[in-house]
Formats: C-alpha cells, structure tokens, sequence
C-alpha cells in the first residue's frame, strides 16, 4: 500500500523534498517505514535519533500500524516560541 | 474556558489583544507572556527568523495543552498567538493570555503552555543572519 | 536595570503601558502580571476596593524589591502601577511588567515581585459592599 | 522625647486618630513605646501579635533603638495586589 510522508523545516533540504510516496507492505508498522525512508535519504538517517514522527496529527512510535492513506511527517526537535 | 488560537503571518496587535480581554467577576488574575525575537542566535547578529508551522497539526498539539491546561487549573481563558514567516529582530514572535481567579493558577498554566509548546508543537524557526 | 513605578488614583492603561515597553537586542521576554478587583470579598458581592498606601514607605519597599530582582536575576526592566483609591470590581489594580533575556528569570522574578508585595508594601485594601 | 505613632487601615479605627505623639525616656526601645501605646489603646492591643511595625520607610523590631524624630507606624498585614 501506499502512504505519503511530508518533511517540515530542514528535513526538507536534507531529503530534497518537501514529500514523498512510499509503498510498505499491508499492515507493516511505522518503524519499517522509516527504515525505508532512512535507506533512501542518508542525510535524514543520521537525524534519526533526534527526529520526530507524527501520523497525521498525532505523535507516534516505531510499532504504530499503518493504514493505507496515513499521512506520515518527519521533522526535527521543534522551536517554536 | 474560553480558548483562541491563532497561527498568523500578521504582526501581533498586543493592545488591541488586551484590549479584548473578557474576565468574569470572579477573575482576580491575568498572567500574559510575551516571546520575542532576539537581535542574535548563537552570538551572531540576525535581522530576524523565519517561523514555519505544521499547522493543522500545531493548532491539534496546542489544542491538547489547552485541554490538559484546562483539567489541572480553574481557568477562564487562554488565548495564544503564534506568529509565521519572517518576524523581525525586536517583535513578538509569540502571545500568550491566560485568565483565572487567582496569580498562582495563572502563572503556573502560562508556563506550562509555553514550556510544553517547545517540545511538542510542530513550529521551527530559521535564522537570518545580517547581511 | 530600568525601573518605574507608579502608584497613582488614574485608571492603569495597560494599553500605553505596553506600547511603551523597550527591549533591546539580546532580551526575548516580556511577562505581565494584571490584578484585577474581583466582584467579591468573602463570598459577598461588592462594588469595588478602595487601596491606601502609606506611599513613602510603600515606594521604598518596592525599590527594595526591585533592588533583590534585579541582583537574582539578569533583568532589563522592571515596571509596576499600583492603584490607589477606589477600583471597581473588573478594573485592574496592579500591572507588572518584567523584560529579560528569556522567559524563565522573567517568570521568577515576576511571580517574586507579586509574591514579596503581598508581604511586604504598605498597602491595605477595604471592600465596597453592593448596596 | 517626643516621637509620631502613624496609624494606618484599620487601625485608623481602632486608635480613633491617624497619628499620635508619646512621650519616651530617651534611648527607650520600640518594644517600649508600643507598650505604651497599647496601653492606650486596647482595641489596638488586641491585634498586637499581627501588628507590623515601622521606624521611617523600614520595618524594625522591637530592640530598635528609638531616637528624637522618630515616626513610627503600626499598621495590619498588608493587602496589595
């Protein structure tokens, strides 16, 4: 199946795009995805450990289990203020 | 408790904010914070940052604080505006309101908001080093 | 560290007041602290208070205050009005204004302020019963 | 000598005067002046042990020394905000 994942601030840059399709097997988790997205972007693999992961508008961890239409987002430590 | 939101490129109109205040007779506290753009970031000399929001996912995030906001304190209001794209060196970049009936349960929210806004709140900002 | 202090019978306009904050380059936060005259004292419904300061000493005292802020914290400017004479029930009483390099000093020093008047600044208050 | 008790909210009330003169042995402490002014003035007695007691702009406990000049002010626990 497919799933969408969106980069916001320098993740952007570091990927090269502001969003990507990615195809994952149905039922995978989230974890298996990123392992994916991290294989094809190695500038975002060595974020990794500070990066932050939302599905839709939720934060979620590695063994979330994706739906066909989840709307992933990457980012780094946020700032606002 | 009354809540606005609003994640804007406008600039933040404090007066006409406060101006708008609504406290009920049993308000004996309104608590604001005020963030503002430095003139530097990491010791070098900006013109300003440039903020970027996530933002139907912002306003859901701050929308939950208000929420756990709302469940630990007595709270009349809190209204928060969040600025977007460039803000200049010496504006606000953040405003925040929180009304209650006493200072102790103000300050302690107003806090918390702001506290928990930096680590859960999709909103990064990016330098602009003087020319 | 800058410093006013008002205590003055007219109306607080917070509005001017923040108009007129200054923050130089290096400082990122503004904290407001507003005491507003609840509608009622001990559960009974009033009309207002009425505030009498023994004012040289409550000047003093809050210079005082000013002076142990300003050596705990790195604090730009301190600004405080206190109303004297009578305030109706909804009007704001006291308005505090703290600028710093960042939220935490201007929070504390804010709250410390508020917190150390309560005990120490000459100043009683007497309720208005409604008739 | 001669010094100025200054009454302030309540205790305006409970003094029936603003502002009184007693008479002291030279070099007498507050404690002893405030005595006296108890002795006065019982209602004010009454409220003693929340009393707050100033000599010019600074509070001052009762071994202060009193000199010529000196204004006093009694007042209750303050309530600004």
């Amino acid at each position: 199946m497919q799933v969408r994942v969106h980069f916001y601030s320098y993740f952007k840059d570091l990927a090269g795009a502001s969003e990507i399709t990615e195809m994952i097997a149905p039922g995978a988790r989230l974890e298996s995805l990123l392992q994916q997205v991290y294989l094809r972007f190695p500038k975002l693999a060595a974020m990794r450990k500070s990066a932050l992961v939302a599905v839709g508008v939720d934060y979620q961890a590695g063994e979330y289990l994706l739906a066909e239409g989840d709307e992933v987002s990457l980012f780094p430590p946020v700032q606002g203020g | 408790m009354r809540r606005e939101l609003a994640i804007s490129e406008q600039k933040i109109d404090e007066q006409a904010l406060s101006r708008s205040r609504a406290a009920s007779a049993g308000m004996g506290a309104a608590v604001y914070f005020v963030g503002i753009v430095r003139g530097t970031e990491e010791g070098r000399p900006i013109s300003g940052l440039a903020y970027e929001a996530f933002e139907k996912m912002a306003r859901y995030q701050f929308e939950l604080l208000f929420d756990q906001a709302q469940t630990r304190w007595p709270l009349e209001s809190v209204r928060l505006v969040h600025r977007v794209g460039f803000v200049a060196a010496g504006e606000a970049s953040l405003w925040i309101e929180v009304v209650a009936p006493h200072r102790e349960e103000a300050f302690a929210a107003c806090q918390f908001i702001v506290r928990e806004m930096k680590r859960v709140v999709p909103i990064w900002k990016k330098a602009f080093p003087l020319a």
